[in-house]
């Protein structure tokens, strides 16, 4: 693992900065129609995505939920195909026939944005069987949320993982909630990595019981990840969490019924970006103006992604009949 | 009282309201139905007013929630358990179709399945391919579940009510776009027969099939070509299985000619059945043979126009009538 | 948990030696054609299905997978119905509809025979919720195989006992193969019990991790599993398995590629009947003719059992459409 | 080298080892395909000849076999992931709806799924409700997958090479009951197109359409009939999806009446899409409705005559051909 210098830490700011000013802008177009369907923000968890995928190796995975702006923005997505996806725009890196849900890019080995809860780990595991099979040093790093780990996909494939010792980090993101359901309601194991322990055998070998994360710290994040694809890369497959909070409602509209304006007020006096920003002044000296010109950049960014998004054509109707099938 | 205009949402909550405090065994169990307050809105307040025992959150584990419901059935409880959407029934296929739908025959009746499982369909949300489905007819290929399918409040209210006092195991789709739909409900309480279709509209020149969003489009259409003088009868088939095709092949004898609308993919499907029941039933009345108006057969993308484009419409109802009459 | 006497001790040899002959004649019919489907047979494991029926209270609950002839005659089921089941005859315990996986009395509480691996898992939790929403004192015992605890119902129904805190006893009968799958190479914990701490929080509530017991040890089956009823019934759900060994192969015309004769020679003698009628010789005067009574009877049983199914009716077609539905 | 008769089961078999020889990237997967060798022997061999590398026992856990199969798929492997019986693939149904069918079009094109769910479908075996399933049209409902239904050993080997080489997702359905059927299958390389039926008897009298099983008993039923003179052409859909009527239509065009045979259960299946296509192609043409032959609406019992009467027959099929010859 590198230890991050001064350029890579502004660069992660840079990134989770970006990610929240662009889900701000994307919270306000949906409001005005602009962006359809689902939208899940990402705000608060921004530390978890951007210190996961730093830690990545240059031909490692990613793959994660539909709660996917954040990843894809950080794997470095064009922020203007991203917004154009987000508008269903034909331009938009999942041709418009995607949306918020479903980002992807198979040229950055970042492997969408899957919407059915648990459905994607799967999808992980034969990721990684390709690079077992070959033999080739990947990692495949799947992420998903604490409500996630309670369905029958997380079990088969974990013990799957294990059986076949595949390179996977299992990363959980708990933010406490799935829905309007905390943890505790839905999940016996209260801590996500608890869940490693059946899928152990009884001389300690299965899946590794990994760290549970500060996941409000992008610092935290990229140093525990690291050491787990490192880990996953040498030994095969590791149960990590990275415990945060979502700030904002599951998706659009959630009336948010089942916790208090205090919990969320209190995770928010906590959250990544503001914590990593007085980290950076008080360990860099006159970073300010960097930091103010990153923060105006971001805005800039979401401006012309979404001038790009606005002025994209949308797909045709001959769009509408394409790649149904491979020919 | 005189009947009163509700939402299909209200219909559907005074249901299931009703029946929980007309029968202790009847509970709800499903994800998000509890703290949430359903999904859709349907169980708002009733975690309050039935407290955590009879309004049961569960984690997300369709299997499990299906499966269950079914030996919770079996054992003497009434559940009503949601499946949030029916995209994600298909992870609680097997305990629909094996364990629901077959327990009771395979052991010659020593179990019955007082089950409801309700759930919500449809496309045109912008949801993507794996979230858009309105697959209801491949639940309906299988005997020992029922399948029901309403389109308006009266329906919703009086068939769920039905499904729950049933002993067998109903599939309950409900079209997540349509809950805000309002029509006269009687304040008495009522219960609608299983398996009877409806005929939602009288005309003489055209009969259409239909169920749910197709009944939506179909009355529209219905309206649309009214006034060009063609009156189309709309027969809303309420339930899919059973499915009742005697009012059709009364109503086609009449108009000798027929659509069937669905928001269905087009291949294997509810127009498939109709059609070719009707062509069986009614061959020496046709004037020609039954069209079908179904989503086109590819998965429903996300971006608004093309999603649209995929689904069937009043405009293309109106262009099947007009190829046949 | 009551001590067993003596006579308590012999009717468990009684059933055992029951479902040993039972089963051998069944294999016998089977070769001749006179049953038909899949025939999974129970023998070796007899002592574990013995055990825990007999650890059961009156209104207790029991639930198996479609190696379900022992459970069905430890449970009391009539021979004969359960043979004129085999035959698939309308005397048949499930009318015939059923045939060998699928044997059930709801007047005994038992709840089937089900052939969907892990299926019956979800049943089990349905019917100890029952018991929780009513407030009766209740148990489900849940069998099955250790193959069966790798499958997505598996993960599903477990948490959900926790979550639902449902008085479940979960038992897996780890005869050490699924199909010609060993454990190992299918499951990545080794002990099925290890699999109960994966549904445990950090205070160690959850699923109770109970014990491995010798499963071929009839009288090891019933204080473990009494123990654990009492366990499920004052606590909540436990995990418990019984190790035991499949003398014969997965179902008939199995050709066990993936065993040893050795192997299989060197369980056989370690066989649960052997094993306990040594028991009972060893510390009862004179038991060997109620034994020798034991044996004789249960050859005339079956004798009885495979007349009266040879003389039953089949099912008619009126049989055939009925009870699809319940009117 | 000369055509020589094998079992479908063979069939199966040599186009697995030839593919596997072809190319690396091929593999199998799935529960009882190494050690045991395949529940139905057809992979009987492989692990001595091929390794644990490319020929994986996994866990019974129909879910991750499915959906671990697409991942390795859009990652560049060739998987052959083998559902032991199309009873457990309900189980792996969002898997296959969702995963598999679902992946490329909502990534617009990013990823290809080149696999082969291989699996065995029917009834007929006594083996009770769950188990006795023949519901290969559910599947074929959704669009993004193939559906192959072979029905002789020629057809197996040269549609499952071709299903192993398409980069498209592929469920392969065998029938239980037909592994031992033989037919000449030449000893070279050969693919058969993907989505063509198949004309396996000709005659001017009735068309009857079918696949697998229902080949069979229309094959018997059709020499049954060529006794008294009617002479059936038999049409093989060897695919359910892509769907290829166009020589059902030209051959209903020439005898003006068509029986559909399928094993699965009568409502909303593949004789109600054929019946109302035909209709509708071929309405000026229509001596007499279309005729479906299908299994009883039950689940199937255990016990073996009441099983066979709930099943299609070439006596059925007789029976629906007389009617309307
Ligand atoms: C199989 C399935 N069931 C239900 C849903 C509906 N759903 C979407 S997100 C979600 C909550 C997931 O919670 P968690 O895994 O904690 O992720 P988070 O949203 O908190 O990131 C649910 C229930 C779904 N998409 N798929
Ligand atoms: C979902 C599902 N997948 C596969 C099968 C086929 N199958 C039947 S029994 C069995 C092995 C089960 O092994 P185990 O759970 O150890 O039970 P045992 O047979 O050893 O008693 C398999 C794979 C099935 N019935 N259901
Ligand atoms: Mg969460
Ligand atoms: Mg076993």
């Amino acid at each position: 693992m590198a230890k991050p210098n001064k350029n890579t830490l502004l660069d992660w700011y840079r990134q989770m900065v970006l990610i929240r000013r662009f889900e701000e802008r994307c919270a306000e177009i949906y409001q005005q129609g602009l962006i359809g369907g689902f939208l899940h923000l990402y705000i608060g968890q921004e530390a978890t995505g951007v210190g996961t995928v730093a830690a990545l190796r240059e031909n490692d995975h990613i793959i994660t939920t539909y709660r996917d702006h954040g990843i894809a923005l950080a794997k470095g997505l064009d922020p203007k195909a991203v917004m154009a996806e987000m508008m269903g725009k034909k331009t938009g890196v999942s041709g418009g026939k995607g949306g918020s849900m479903h980002l992807a890019s198979r040229d950055h080995n970042f492997w969408g944005g899957h919407a059915i809860v648990g459905g994607h780990l799967p999808i992980a595991a034969g990721i990684a069987l390709k690079a077992r099979y070959n033999d080739e040093d990947e990692v495949t790093v799947c992420m998903m949320g604490d409500g996630a780990t309670n369905i029958g996909y997380f079990h088969e494939s974990l013990n799957l993982s294990a059986v076949w010792d595949l390179p996977v980090v299992w990363l959980v993101e708990n933010n406490q909630y799935g829905m309007g359901t905390a943890v505790e309601r839905a999940s016996a194991a209260d801590h996500m990595v608890l869940k490693a322990r059946g899928y152990q055998n009884s001389r300690g070998e299965g899946i590794k019981e990994g760290p549970r994360l500060d996941g409000m710290d992008v610092m935290a994040v990229y140093e525990g990840i690291s050491e787990a694809i490192d880990y996953a890369s040498k030994n095969g497959p590791i149960l990590v969490e990275s415990l945060t909070y979502r700030l904002e409602g599951h998706s659009m509209g959630d009336p948010q019924r089942y916790r208090t304006k205090d919990e969320v007020e209190e995770y928010s006096a906590k959250g990544p970006i503001g914590r990593f920003r007085q980290y950076l002044t008080e360990n860099y000296k006159n970073i300010e103006s960097d930091l103010d010109k990153i923060d105006g950049d971001a805005v800039e960014a979401v401006n012309e992604a979404v001038a790009f998004a606005e002025s994209s054509p949308d797909p045709t109707m001959d769009d509408l009949i394409s790649n149904v099938y491979a020919d | 009282m005189a009947d009163r205009p509700i939402t299909i949402r209200e219909a559907l909550s005074s249901a299931l309201r009703e029946e929980m405090h007309r029968d202790e065994s009847v509970f709800i169990m499903g994800e998000e139905v509890g703290v949430w307050g359903g999904t859709f809105a349907v169980t708002r307040g009733f975690l309050d007013e039935f407290g955590e025992k009879r309004v049961r959150d569960t984690p997300i584990a369709e299997m499990v929630i299906a499966g269950s419901a079914v030996g919770a059935a079996m054992a003497g409880l009434r559940p009503v358990a949601e499946i949030m959407t029916i995209n994600f029934a298909f992870v609680a296929m097997d305990a629909i179709v094996n364990l629901a739908a077959k327990m009771r025959y395979m052991f010659d009746g020593q179990f019955k399945v007082p089950l409801v499982i309700r759930t919500t369909t449809g496309g045109g949300k912008q949801l993507g391919a794996t979230h858009s489905h309105a697959p209801e007819v491949i639940f309906a290929h299988f005997p020992g579940l029922y399948v029901a399918v309403p389109g308006t409040a009266y329906d919703a209210k009086g068939m769920l009510k039905a499904a729950i006092r049933d002993d067998n195991p109903v599939l309950f789709v409900e079209h997540s776009t349509m809950l805000q739909r309002r029509s006269p409900v009687p304040a008495d309480d009522y219960v609608l027969p299983i398996g009877k279709s409806d005929i939602k509209r009288k005309g003489d020149d055209v009969t259409i099939v239909t169920y749910q969003k197709g009944l939506e489009w179909s009355m529209d259409a219905a309206e649309e070509l009214a006034k060009e003088g063609i009156e189309a009868e709309v027969i809303d088939l309420r339930w899919l299985r059973p499915l009742d095709l005697e009012p059709v092949f009364e109503s086609f004898k009449k108009t000798n000619r027929a659509v069937v609308v669905e928001e269905s993919l087009p291949m294997f499907n509810v127009g498939a059945e109709v059609a070719a029941q009707i062509t069986n039933e009614c061959f020496d009345w046709m004037d020609a043979p039954v069209q079908r108006v179904a989503a086109m057969d590819i998965p429903l993308p996300y971006s608004r126009e093309i999603e649209l484009a995929a689904l069937p419409s009043p405009a293309k109802i109106i262009k099947a009538v007009k190829e046949i009459v």
